[in-house]
């Protein structure tokens, strides 16, 4: 599964996106898997509130489960227009 | 339905012009420009992250709401993304209509949801440092009137 | 501020364009254009009659209320007369703020007013004959929001 | 005083304006004059609900008083923008 990273999440992982061998179930199980990895990863995640996450292009949320998903994306709430 | 996310500046007078030219029935014609405001001076650039793919999808499905929502007799949006000097323009939308209040709800509506729905986020370089942009309770809150 | 009551036609881009580029501490820019609208077909002309002097004093006096009433940077207002074909250009307003909300409402509030405030009156000129447009109860009724 | 007559009330009366000597008190007691005068002008004022009037220039009312107005119009309902 690819994993993207965007704004400050991309920098306080320090990565704009990773490949990720996981079996988790749902959105919610991956951030616990990726923020057992490493502190940064641990700070990235730490306040969900000021998370969004993406599966597939689409926004989704953190209960959503993972079958079948190719990308899914974490980022700040967005500041476009 | 014109779509584009991009690099490079646009020239809005010539964007409107074009749009306005191609209209059938329209009677009304609202753009919005918004532009790199300096608020303090001391702002030396703003650079826009987007996710490539996600992005021209999700603006898609906004102007499709649009249309679905409001007789439109066409709608524009230019997205920029990169880094931005001061006064440079980020983004354009226009909407035609028969009558101009649909042209302007469904001109505010795409930027409501622009705004809080599409993947951009804004960072500001400033002269001490740079600053993500954070998004504001009252844009989301925006999303309620529609 | 630019007022202009013109028989000419004008260039929207070009006004938009000028408009944008005097803007100081501006963030956002709202243009609305109204255009000749030829709903069934028959229409061979729109005649605008206006009253000189008043026509002017009226539409300073509404940008007056806009600009007490939102933080604009700036405001255009151009409004022709004359005989105008289908699909040309009646009017064009632009507004200038630091922020969305006060460059739609002031763009808004300027045409609801242009609408019934300022001495214009439209006649359309078909094949079979000419009638003078009715005022419409809910362009009155559009004035109660502000 | 000057007279002024827009869109379909020009049209009522066959003039676009009009030198008129009246000592009348208000708008209202101008129209009666007016009307008395000749057919075209009882047509052109018999529906006051759709006529508006503007003194020296300024939308006013049809009891507003006429001391010191240089220039009354009459017209219908704007229809601009």
């Amino acid at each position: 599964m690819e994993v993207l990273y965007f704004a400050w999440v991309r920098e306080r992982i320090g990565l704009p996106r990773e490949r990720v061998e996981t079996t988790a179930p749902t959105v919610m199980a991956l951030i616990t898997e990726l923020m057992a990895r490493e502190e940064r990863y641990a700070l990235a995640f730490s306040d969900l509130k000021s998370l969004r996450v993406a599966l597939d292009q689409k926004l989704s949320s953190f209960d959503a489960p993972l079958a079948g998903v190719r990308e899914v994306a974490f980022f700040p709430p967005m500041t476009g227009g | 339905m014109r779509l584009s996310v991009q690099e490079v500046e646009f020239d809005a007078g010539a964007e409107l012009n074009a749009f306005s030219a191609g209209l059938a029935g329209a009677g009304a014609v609202v753009s919005f420009t918004g532009i790199v405001r300096d608020s303090d001076g001391t702002l030396s650039a703003m650079e826009i992250e987007h996710y490539p793919g996600m992005t021209e999808a999700a603006i898609a499905a906004i102007i499709t709401q649009a249309q679905t929502r409001w007789d439109l007799a066409d709608v524009l949006v230019i997205h920029r993304y990169g880094k931005l000097e001061p006064s440079a323009q980020i983004m354009m939308v226009a909407t035609a209509s028969r009558h101009r209040l649909a042209a302007f709800e469904a001109a505010e509506f795409l930027m409501d949801y622009l705004k809080s729905r599409a993947p951009f986020w804004k960072k500001e370089i400033g002269r001490d440092g740079s600053t993500w942009v954070d998004a504001k309770d009252e844009d989301e809150s925006a999303l309620k009137r529609w």
